[in-house]
């Protein structure tokens, strides 16, 4: 078993080394290799996730020792791997969804010129995710951490012609460095204060009680989460992932709303022992992740970009998460994880279905009408959007409701309420898309609209696949809700948390509170989708509605403020821009002023200064002999003088 | 006064003094000369000086003195060989006009 | 006056003859340089070999006013070999200028006898007349180019001025000699020794004579502010003579200051330890200083030259200091400088072949591309003087350092100018190697001939130079004994 | 292992420099490959010196000892401990590496050139094998001429203003470190009754500075000269500026070795001597230094951020990575030494390749103004690939060497003051700012219109060149991957340099609680 | 014929007299030597300067020296000196100034040093040995050929060295200047 378990990472590193060395030669057959490794390893996966979930591993799960990485003294740190269930759990959405991306890539990328670096990238991707799932040590979790960065640095820039792209991909590595500063920072603190980086051993020893920490454990809660507010792009750090949008599509769904994006959230369960000690840090999360959750889902209101819309969605889900976890309700943030991995990937891919229908365009004002024309694209995306809406009983809504409802239930009203509002703006804004995209008039370009057709099988079949999950997930492991399969996978990892946390466990009452709760998230659900509907017009079986543009016009004018801001996403891009670019660009240039100038110049200044002087003094030697003579002299008289005074004392 | 070697020594300096005046004010390569000429003398008045009121030092007094006698010749023998030799280049005895090497 | 005594002198005896043979030789066979430089060579072998054996058997001659111990054989064998060099480098440079050698030879063998007197003796009369017999020559030598306006102006200066120091330190001498009461070095020493053991006043009249003294000894050393003949004499003279100037009489003078200073003088050491001190630090630092700023070599070496005076002093004043090990360091650093600052000068020398070639650092552009050999040896006598190791020049400066430092106190400070200076002095002696290496010729000269004699001079000066760096202990223990033999 | 394997390997190269020299001056091929011989020669001794190293065995080994000035106690005495072995074998890989990347750039005077490089390995060599203060001045000072003539003949247009800056800087440093020698030597035999024996024994003085320790007043002095020259070396801020200069104009090779070994020089001597002889100044001194290592690291990186020249830009790279190792020796953590030492040992690996790449785009464009570069992916993918994984290692990306060596040392500066940690951290982020930019600015976007002038001769990367970088990048992984294999090797040299300070057990005090 | 000790009345001994009167005329044509501006006369005024020196040798009971002194200087030097002159005398000479520009600091530092050595010899105390003593000129030769044979062989070289050297310097060679 240790052996399979080490395959799953291998293999796609394996297929990177190849594709890597010889994709050139291969050419348009470099995805063979690619894809089937990944097929092997999600076929090793299930194999590993099935036994650990059937408890296979008992009840501590199963440790992979490789090596001594790092022997430095009283620091020693081993590359090794660890699978409980919350790893398995996170193995099928990676595995799972990355394959079926890689399968789908085949298509789109078709006719790409870098076809089979693309390949060696995604095959890169997986090796670093799932050693990031698998590590069992901190710094290798690190290690992986920054690898999935660089492999969305890849692919992010992948286009690297495109100026927008090169920048996106910068800027996405930088941004992340800042949070990884954090993690790292956090892992010293964790070294420091235990001797060792083995993430359960070192988090037993934090949390053992009357341990004593150079620094507050939450302190340290909050350095490792600011890694995963890179990562999972919580505001402030944000700003990165709609600009990876600039990526190809399949990347885009697989990276950047699926799985990388999710480290974050994976990153805060695993260490959920520490964060339960910290209640401060718990608060902190569960504000930023539904701050973040309304703060982009706003954003989303107003972006014409197809993908970036979907983007901000992820934003907003992923806010989600955090709040959940902040909240206490670890279950349901993974939960809201698989589900929302399956749906937003869906999503994605279809977008990416759709832009490709319609020749590589992504702003929704030059789409419409399409819902005939790429059926079966239409139909998975309606899936996922319904799905994602929360409207019962698509996978959305159980992990979504379950979220809600706990953090209702551990007193966090605030939370709630917020998650509220942003399920129905979720719903509106994905309706909104949904009737831009498919529904009304075609706004398509003349020339490209006689050849809009139905992307090929190798394309639609990921989609139709991916449609299933989102819509039984939630039954299937989600039901009863806070009950279900999962619940039953992930107590052991959770349980101590729980415990720790004092958070609420009474048993799910449809008819007691809860059934309120249930109401009122659909019910406000259904109010964004009615009214994307009453604006951006639908075309369903027993409704149908023309669009309406200048109501939208109207409502825009009423609330220019809001409007612009959304428009501009709430002018962060700028900020920073103003920040980190203009100023930090002037602090720069200033300090390399300062070297030559002042530093340099400096020394420079010495040794000019000296030959100065040595010119000023060959002025001495004036060629005279009687100048020499009287300088003679002079010196005679001095010394004389001197040794008078010396002998006289 | 003749009794005191005071008065020898000071007239001495008084001569090494007028000696160096000499040498520091002169334009003269010759007169330069002369002035060491004095300077030296100056000198040799001491060691007599000298010689003429320590006992101990009385004989040697006069040899030291025929010596530096003798180094003076040979300075001034030199110091004028060299002085014709500038001036077959340079067509002048004034000292300060020998500038073309400084700095 | 016994034949222990001829013998004891026999080495000064046989120079003077040499210097005469070599005279007759030219008569006998008049514009031949051959017969007229092999004698002075052979004979100046001849000397060094009675030098050598009469170092053997120490003692002094003629009632103690003439010594032959430890020091005077190392001093003795030192000045031989800066004679025999400068004699091996001057044809190249007279020849095409025809000038003679054979006088030349002579003038610079009386010269010699001079120095080896220095060196030996132990009279406060024979020392003066000792310094007279080794400047005068030099004198003579710096015209040696008589139809040349620059070497008899630079000899002019030099003559005067050193005829006025001369003056003032004959004036010391006549003090010192008058309130100690006599010229014999070891009367001088007890009589100062009652006075440095408190048993008398240092009487201001004698105070007066050290005054003068210092100061025409700092003029023979060219110590700052005595120094102002030093460049414009070197950069006058013909270039041979120059280097035989760079280090016989500094070197001689040093000798001088051996005899009187330490010898005489030592239990005074205290009171002109201070001065010492001052002269150094000013000697190097403007020597230094000024160096950086010429564009002629031999301009540029003569201020170096002064510089090297400065950290000579260095090891004087850690002697002041109480330290014996400082004399030591004076007297190898005397070695080391010696041949590297020839070494350099012989370069000089040989690239001014032709007449009519200046001595600016143009000459020297694209040396190493002409004459490849060249430019390296003049590279290792110029890593030399600058102090880089493996080489003589930097275990000079090491020694004398390590003095100071023992010294300690103000001497720590001084350490730190010399090292300071000494990291100034870097730039124009690597400039020197820019040109030669890194800079194309404005015109491009054809690369000269030069005489065996030469190559041969260069070869010992460079073998010395690295050899004294890498393999200091032989002349190490040689130096311990001549600063033994001097006691403290 | 036979005795006299270090002399072998300090002199061989001393060897095949002379024998260049008697090789006619018009056949540059022969003295091409007789260098390249001499320095491969030189390496598979190292390598064999390093096989028949004993990690476990604490203390030098090999030591060969020969009395050389006995009236001063100064010997001929080389030994080496894990510290000198892993930079010994560093020295002698960068210099074939170097020596082979010379072949197509270096066209004229080859013969002295190869000479230079060669004299240039032997003081290398010679430094980190020295065990006597007097033996180690001179190699420290040996190793300033050559580099002085290799920037000052071969470099670019503005070389001599270059190469004298760089000696001048230098000696100044080093010529009061040698009083700080020597003043070090006296006080050792002052303190033994005026016996010279071993006062220059590094061993000894160790020992001494163990037990009885120097006065207080002289290790104040000491350190502070010893301080200047390293600190000059390395470089660190203030003392900084020779180095862009140096590096622009020096010929690619010598900007390998300059950035690979000569900077170096300065850490080993903090480590070597300036730590062990003067434990209490250094504590003394420790804060400060610790301050001016976090400004090299930021200000380096900030300024890295601005520079318009390629090789400027590296250079920059370097004083802010040398940071790291200044500050890992100077908070006296067992992490923060061995981060120290690897850091040391990857920034030569790193730096140097990111110099022979610099150099491989100069050598096609005669240029190196980042602003004229872009879309080079597009023309030359190897390039851009080997380029990229440089840059990444050099930007810290974890599983290559870089890495490593900088969370040691951060993890050390956490136990130390996690303020430290915190600033110290701060320089991933604008390391991997200046980096990226630079890579994007080179590579990304649409070919430039200068790059498009050069036409066909920007060709993709040469046999030759791959040749030189393929054992750099090896390296790179292997030690990303097993920094053990370094690591074990200096444990000795880390335990013994930490007893001396008594300060081994500082992160004891943090654990099993 | 023999004098009296002492000049009746003004109580001085004579040889007070004489060498004031000497010194006098020493000390003078010192000056004179160092300003005269017709630089032969300079020559003269040395020659008598010399003599009068020559003069207290003799009070100071240094016969022999003073022999020297006239032989040497007034004999030898002088004319040498005056040969010189006639060598290198140019029309023009000696109209043009005497004294360098330097004249008055010259002059300063000159008194400065006759005021140093006066002060250094008028605080010295000379051991009681004021006491001045008759002196024999058969004890000098004694002296010079016993206790300074050394000396006086150097002092022949030296001078062979010199005339050498300035024979030929002065020698006057085709191609030269004439």
């Amino acid at each position: 078993m240790e052996s399979l378990v080490v395959l799953i990472p291998a293999l796609p590193l394996a297929g990177f080394v190849l594709t890597g060395l010889f994709g050139r030669r291969l050419d348009r057959e470099a995805h063979w290799l690619a894809v089937g490794v990944v097929v092997v390893s999600w076929l090793l996966a299930m194999i590993v996730a099935f036994t650990a979930l059937t408890g296979g591993f008992g009840a501590d799960g199963l440790t992979v020792k490789l090596w001594d990485w790092i022997p430095a003294g009283r620091f020693n740190v081993e590359i090794g791997f660890f699978v409980d269930n919350l790893t398995a759990v996170l193995l099928i959405v990676v595995t799972t969804i990355g394959m079926l991306v890689h399968v789908y890539s085949i298509g789109y990328m078709a006719h790409d010129p870098g076809y089979w670096r693309f390949f060696a990238y995604l095959n890169l991707f997986m090796f670093s995710m799932l050693v990031l799932v698998l590590a069992s040590s901190f710094l290798v979790v690190f290690v992986a951490w920054e690898l999935v960065g660089l492999s969305s640095y890849l692919l992010i820039g992948f286009w690297y012609r495109r100026r927008s792209a090169a920048l996106a991909a910068k800027k996405a590595f930088i941004v992340n460095r800042i949070g990884d500063v954090g993690f790292a920072l956090g892992i010293m603190a964790i070294f420091v204060n235990t001797g060792t980086l083995d993430i359960r051993e070192s988090i037993e020893k934090l949390t053992a009680p009357g341990a004593v920490s150079t620094i507050p454990l939450a302190l340290i809660a909050l350095l490792v989460f600011a890694g995963a507010m890179g990562k999972s792009a919580q505001f402030p750090l944000h700003v990165w992932l709609p600009d990876a949008m600039e990526g190809p599509t399949p990347v885009s769904a697989l990276i950047h709303a699926a799985t990388m994006v999710n480290a974050g959230v994976y990153l805060v369960a695993r260490t959920n022992l520490l964060f339960a000690h910290a209640p401060q840090a718990m608060l902190v999360v569960a504000a930023i992740g539904i701050f973040t959750a309304i703060l982009s889902a706003s954003i989303a209101f107003t972006q014409t970009d197809i993908k970036r819309v979907l983007a901000y969605s992820t934003l907003s889900q992923l806010g989600y998460m955090f709040a959940a976890l902040g909240v206490g309700a670890w279950t349901a943030a993974i939960f809201h994880l698989m589900t929302h991995g399956f749906f937003k990937g869906l999503l994605f891919l279809d977008s990416g279905s759709v832009i490709h229908a319609v020749h590589d365009e992504q702003d929704m004002r030059r789409m419409g009408g399409l819902a005939r024309k790429i059926p079966i694209t239409y139909a998975t995306m309606l899936i996922g959007s319904v799905a994602i809406s929360g409207i019962p009983p698509l996978a959305g809504f159980f992990s979504k409701d379950e979220i809600l409802g706990e953090a209702f239930k551990n007193g966090f009203v605030w939370v709630w309420l917020v998650g509220l509002i942003v399920a129905g703006m979720t719903a509106f804004y994905m309706f909104r898309l949904m009737g831009l995209t498919f529904w009304g008039p075609s706004r398509v370009d003349r020339q490209v609209e006689p050849h809009i057709q139905e992307s090929p099988r190798v394309m639609t079949i990921p989609l139709i696949l991916l449609a299933i999950p989102s819509v039984l997930l939630g039954l299937l492991i989600g039901f009863p809700p806070e009950n279900g399969l999962l619940h039953g996978w992930l107590a052991p990892v959770f349980g101590e948390a729980l415990a720790t946390g004092g958070q609420h466990e009474a048993a799910f009452s449809l008819f007691g509170i809860d059934g309120v709760l249930i109401l009122a998230s659909v019910t406000a659900a259904v109010l964004g989708i009615v009214v994307a509907w009453r604006l951006f017009g639908v075309e369903l079986p027993l409704l149908r509605r023309e669009p309406q543009p200048e109501r939208v016009q109207a409502i825009t004018a009423r609330a220019p403020f809001l409007y612009r801001a959304s428009l501009n996403k709430w002018w962060f891009d700028d900020l920073y821009d103003l920040l980190f670019i203009r100023i930090g660009g002037r602090i720069a240039a200033a300090l390399w002023w300062f070297d030559r100038v002042i530093v340099d110049g400096t020394v420079n200044g010495i040794g000019i200064g000296t030959q100065r002087i040595g010119g000023q003094l060959r002025q001495v030697q004036t060629g005279r002999v009687q100048n020499y003579a009287l300088g003679i002299a002079l010196g005679l008289l001095v010394m004389a003088g001197s040794y008078l005074v010396i002998t006289a004392r | 006064m003749t009794n005191s070697l005071d008065a020898y020594l000071v007239l001495s300096g008084l001569l090494f003094a007028i000696g160096s005046f000499g040498f520091l004010a002169r334009r003269n390569a010759i007169s330069m000369l002369m002035s060491i000429e004095l300077m030296l003398n100056a000198v040799n008045l001491a060691i007599v000086a000298f010689g003429s009121f320590v006992d101990r030092l009385r004989p040697n007094a006069s040899v030291i003195a025929l010596m530096v006698i003798a180094v003076a010749a040979a300075e001034a023998t030199v110091g004028l060989a060299i002085v014709i030799a500038i001036y077959r280049n340079r067509r002048t005895p004034l000292v300060d006009e020998y500038d073309s090497l400084r700095q | 006056m016994s034949g222990q005594d001829l013998l004891t002198i026999s080495p000064l005896i046989a120079a003077i003859l040499v210097a005469v043979a070599v005279l007759i030789v030219d008569l006998v066979a008049p514009g031949r340089r051959e017969p007229a430089l092999a004698t002075a060579l052979l004979g100046l072998g001849i000397v060094a070999i009675l030098t050598a054996v009469a170092g053997r058997t120490p003692g002094q001659a003629f009632g103690g006013s003439y010594t032959v111990d430890a020091l005077t054989t190392f001093l003795d064998l030192l000045f031989i070999s800066i004679v025999a060099l400068t004699i091996a480098f001057a044809p190249d440079y007279l020849e095409p200028r025809d000038l003679p050698i054979a006088e030349f030879a002579a003038v610079l063998i009386f010269a010699l006898t001079g120095a080896m007197l220095i060196a030996a003796s132990t009279d406060l009369l024979v020392l003066f007349l000792a310094l007279e017999l080794m400047v005068l020559p030099g004198y003579l030598l710096a015209a040696y180019a008589k139809r040349d306006s620059l070497s008899t102006e630079g000899a002019i200066k030099y003559f005067l001025l050193g005829s006025f120091s001369s003056a003032i330190f004959l004036f010391g001498l006549a003090y010192v000699w008058g309130l100690t009461g006599s010229t014999r070095v070891a009367d001088v020493a007890a009589e100062l020794g009652k006075i440095a053991s408190g048993g008398a006043a240092l009487s201001p009249g004698l105070a007066l004579g050290l005054a003068f003294m210092t100061t025409g000894v700092a003029f023979k050393i060219a110590a700052v502010p005595f120094h102002y003949w030093t460049p414009d004499a070197y950069q006058g003279s013909p270039t041979p003579v120059t280097g035989y100037l760079s280090v016989g009489p500094k070197v001689g003078a040093f000798a001088l200051i051996l005899r009187l200073f330490v010898g005489a003088l030592g239990s005074l050491r205290g009171d002109w330890l201070d001065v010492v001190i001052v002269l150094a630090a000013l000697t190097m630092t403007l020597g230094n200083l000024v160096a950086l700023t010429q564009n002629n070599v031999k301009r540029m070496l003569a201020y170096s030259s002064i510089a090297h005076t400065g950290y000579m002093l260095v090891g004087l004043a850690a002697y002041a200091g109480g330290r014996q090990e400082g004399l030591q360091g004076l007297l190898y650093y005397g070695a080391a400088y010696t041949f590297m600052n020839l070494g350099a000068f012989a370069v000089v020398a040989a690239l001014q072949r032709r007449p009519g070639v200046t001595s600016s650092l143009d000459t020297f552009a694209g040396l190493g591309r002409r004459e490849p050999l060249l430019g390296i040896l003049m590279t290792l006598f110029l890593l030399s003087l600058t102090g880089i190791p493996p080489t003589a020049g930097f275990f000079g400066k090491a020694y004398v350092i390590l003095a100071a430092v023992q010294a300690g106190g103000p001497l720590t400070i001084l350490a730190v100018i010399a090292m300071l200076n000494a990291a100034a002095a870097a730039f124009y002696y690597l400039r020197v190697v820019v040109y030669m290496f890194m800079r194309e010729p404005a015109t491009e000269a054809e690369s000269q001939r030069h005489g065996n004699l030469v190559w041969a001079g260069l070869w010992t000066t460079s073998v010395l130079t690295i050899l004294l760096g890498l393999i200091p202990a032989p002349l190490l223990s040689v130096v311990s004994d001549a600063a033994r033999a001097l006691g403290s | 292992m036979p005795g006299g394997i270090l002399t072998l390997i300090t002199f061989v190269p001393l060897v095949g420099a002379i024998v260049i020299a008697f090789l006619p001056r018009e056949r540059p091929d022969l003295a091409r490959f007789t260098a390249l011989a001499a320095a491969l020669l030189t390496w598979v001794f190292s390598l064999y010196m390093l096989i028949g190293f004993l990690p476990t065995h604490p203390g030098f080994q090999f030591v060969e000892v020969a009395d050389w000035i006995p009236a001063f106690g100064i010997q001929y005495k080389l030994g080496a401990d894990g510290l000198s072995v892993v930079l010994v074998v560093l020295t002698t890989t960068l210099t074939w590496i170097s020596i082979l990347a010379s072949f197509g750039p270096i066209r004229e005077r080859v013969k002295e050139y190869m000479i230079s490089f060669l004299i240039l390995e032997v003081g290398m060599v010679g430094v980190f094998l020295a065990l006597d203060l007097f033996l180690f001045y001179i190699f420290w000072e040996v190793v300033l001429v050559p580099m002085y003539l290799i920037i000052g003949i071969w470099g670019g247009p503005n070389r001599i203003y270059a190469t004298i800056k760089f000696v001048l800087y230098t000696l100044v440093g080093s010529l009061l470190m040698l009083v700080a020698i020597l003043a070090t030597g006296f006080a050792f035999q002052d303190a033994h009754g005026g016996q010279w024996a071993g006062a220059f024994d590094f061993e000894q003085l160790r020992a001494f500075a163990g037990t009885t320790g120097f006065a207080n007043g002289l290790q104040l002095g000491a350190f502070l000269a010893f301080f200047l020259a390293f600190a000059i070396k390395i470089p660190m801020f203030p003392f900084h500026t020779w180095l862009p200069d140096a590096h622009v104009e020096a010929p690619t090779a010598g900007s390998v070795i300059l950035a690979g070994i000569l900077l170096k020089l300065g850490g080993y001597g903090f480590i070597r001597f300036a730590l062990p002889l003067f434990p209490d100044a250094a504590k003394t001194y420790a804060p400060v230094i610790i301050v001016l290592s976090l400004i090299a690291l930021i200000y380096g990186a900030i300024v890295a951020l601005v520079q318009p020249d390629l090789k400027k830009l590296v250079a920059y790279s370097s004083v802010s990575h040398m940071g790291f190792v200044t500050l890992g020796i100077f908070i006296f953590q067992q992490q923060g030494l061995y981060g120290a030492i690897l850091q040391m040992v990857n920034h030569g690996l790193i730096t140097g390749a990111l110099f022979l790449l610099v150099g491989v785009i100069y050598e096609r464009t005669h240029d190196r103004t980042i602003a004229k570069m872009s879309g080079l992916s597009g023309r030359t993918p190897v390039y851009a690939a080997t380029f990229g994984f440089f840059m990444l290692a050099s930007v810290g990306l974890p599983g290559l060497s870089g890495f490593v060596g900088e969370f040691l040392v951060l993890v050390g500066s956490f136990a130390y003051a996690p303020a430290v940690a915190g600033l110290a951290t701060l320089t991933m982020i604008f390391t991997a700012g200046y980096l990226l930019w630079m890579y994007q600015r080179l590579f990304f976007g649409e070919v430039s219109a200068f790059l498009h002038e050069i036409g066909s001769h920007l060709t993709d990367m040469r046999p030759v060149e791959t040749l030189t970088l393929v054992p750099l990048a090896t390296l790179v992984v292997v030690f990303g991957l097993f920094p053990g294999l370094v690591l074990h090797l200096v444990e000795g040299t880390v335990t013994s340099v930490l007893n001396g300070l008594g300060r081994a057990t500082a992160i004891n005090l943090l654990f099993w609680q | 014929m023999t004098l009296p000790e002492v000049i009746p009345f003004i109580n001085v001994r004579w040889d007070d007299i004489l060498f004031l009167i000497l010194a006098a005329i020493m000390i003078g044509s010192a000056l004179l030597v160092v300003t005269l501006r017709d630089i032969i006369r300079c020559g003269l005024a040395m020659m008598v300067c010399f003599g009068a020196l020559a003069g207290i040798y003799v009070i100071a009971g240094a016969p022999l020296v003073a022999a020297t002194q006239v032989l040497v200087y007034i004999g030898a030097i002088s004319v040498l000196v005056l040969f010189a002159i006639m060598l290198t005398q140019t029309k023009a000479a000696p109209a043009r100034l005497v004294f360098q520009t330097q004249a008055v600091p010259a002059a300063i530092s000159a008194v400065l040093l006759a005021g140093i050595i006066a002060v250094a010899v008028a605080a010295t105390d000379w051991h009681a040995l004021s006491q001045r003593v008759e002196s024999a000129t058969g004890a000098v030769a004694q002296v010079l050929f016993q206790q300074y044979v050394l000396p006086f062989e150097i002092v022949s070289v030296l001078l062979l060295a010199a005339v050498i050297g300035g024979v030929f310097l002065a020698r006057r060679e085709q191609g030269d200047v004439s």
